[in-house]
């Protein structure tokens, strides 16, 4: 199972902030989970439109290339705009 | 090192003295605190919540406070950045950095609030007249924390 | 904008609170806290005493904090210095200053550090086991002061 | 009449911290005024042999060829060490 959040406008688009996915075959990658989210279609476009996506996998920065394993942490965020 | 996410207000003076408390080695405090204004990009605010990501914030803190000890003299160094619901005026983010000499204390406290602002997982929410609306990451603030690379 | 020159402590909380006090357009407040270290040149320190040109300081703090306004975008800025005797841990001096944005807020702050150190009449002479000695002055101050001409 | 003030090591050296001086004919600027003051020879020397010797006229940082009017305040000082 893979933990996934969701963050900020992003959350709001999507109208919820966390679910939990079995990891399927063929999912290596965060990239591959991103198609995966997005191809959903309706709200789950936001996904594709949110101009700079920033991913984290276990609470720490990760590109769309990085490997997932079951268990992982997998959150989508806008850019960050704190401080 | 301290790191604190709170809601909760905090108090410049108390942490300086946390920092300095018992020890005579400090010759430099160097701090910043980010407040609320009441109006961004055009908008009058009237106040704005804070969101962040628990667990990841705190640890994406003190990587940039480890960071900033890495690369600079510090001798201590606190990071306190408030969450929930905030109104114009309000304080946002303390850092206060500890060092023996300025040129650290300075270099180190606004390299810790560069990388914080493009870093570390926090988002706002404006309220302004025409309703609420997420705030769009600057790119000056990608700039600023670009610079230091070259340091 | 506040210039002192003082032999009372101050207190960094009551200094921004001035500067922030009923106004919402501030979103940053850069300070610094210069304090006596036990430790200097390789000799402890039991104590100093800070000399200084009165009439002159003062006109060349408010002079330094000018040039900061005319370079960056400073609402407000407040520097005040101590004269008199200090022991280790004791506050030194403190400038702070508020800005919309922490950029501005950081360079002027620490601009207003570096001409302090260079061009405003104090003197330091320090108590060591061996005597009283006057503080020489750093040839990394010129430099730090220098930097900013190509800023 | 010239206010002459003397700071910090210079003035422990010298033994005072000011002194009213009529301004002699031919003394027309900074230097020659350095220059008459050292000359008293003894302790006076620190005047020349201080490094890095500053001077201030009226309270502003002057140099060795700035101007000397009746009434001016001369301050001769090390290299400040505040902050």
């Amino acid at each position: 199972m893979l933990k996934i959040l969701y963050f900020a406008g992003l959350r709001e688009a999507l109208g919820q902030s966390s679910e939990q996915l079995a990891l399927p075959g063929g999912m290596g990658t965060v990239g591959q989970l991103h198609a995966h989210l997005a191809a959903r279609g309706g709200a789950w476009e936001a996904l594709a439109k949110t101009k700079n996506l920033r991913i984290a996998v276990n609470q720490q920065m990760a590109a769309m290339d990085a490997p997932l394993n079951d268990g992982d942490e997998v959150a989508f965020f806008p850019p960050v705009t704190g401080g | 090192m301290k790191v604190s996410v709170q809601t909760e207000d905090f108090d410049l003076d108390v942490e300086c003295a946390a920092l300095t408390h018992g020890r005579k080695d400090i010759g430099a405090l160097a701090s910043f605190v980010g407040l609320v204004r009441d109006a961004n990009d055009g908008a009058g605010i009237a106040r704005m919540t804070l969101e962040h990501y628990p667990g990841m914030t705190e640890k994406s803190l003190a990587e940039i406070v480890e960071q900033a000890r890495g690369r600079w003299d510090v001798l201590d160094a606190t990071v306190i950045h408030r969450v929930g619901e905030l109104k114009p005026g309000d304080n946002i983010v303390l850092v206060v950095v500890a060092s023996a000499h300025r040129g650290d204390a300075f270099a180190a406290c606004e390299f810790i609030m560069d990388f914080l602002k493009t870093r570390a997982p926090f988002w706002k929410k404006e309220e302004t007249p025409e309703g609420g609306r997420w705030v769009d990451a600057r790119e000056s603030d990608d700039v600023a924390a670009e610079k230091w690379k070259g340091r």
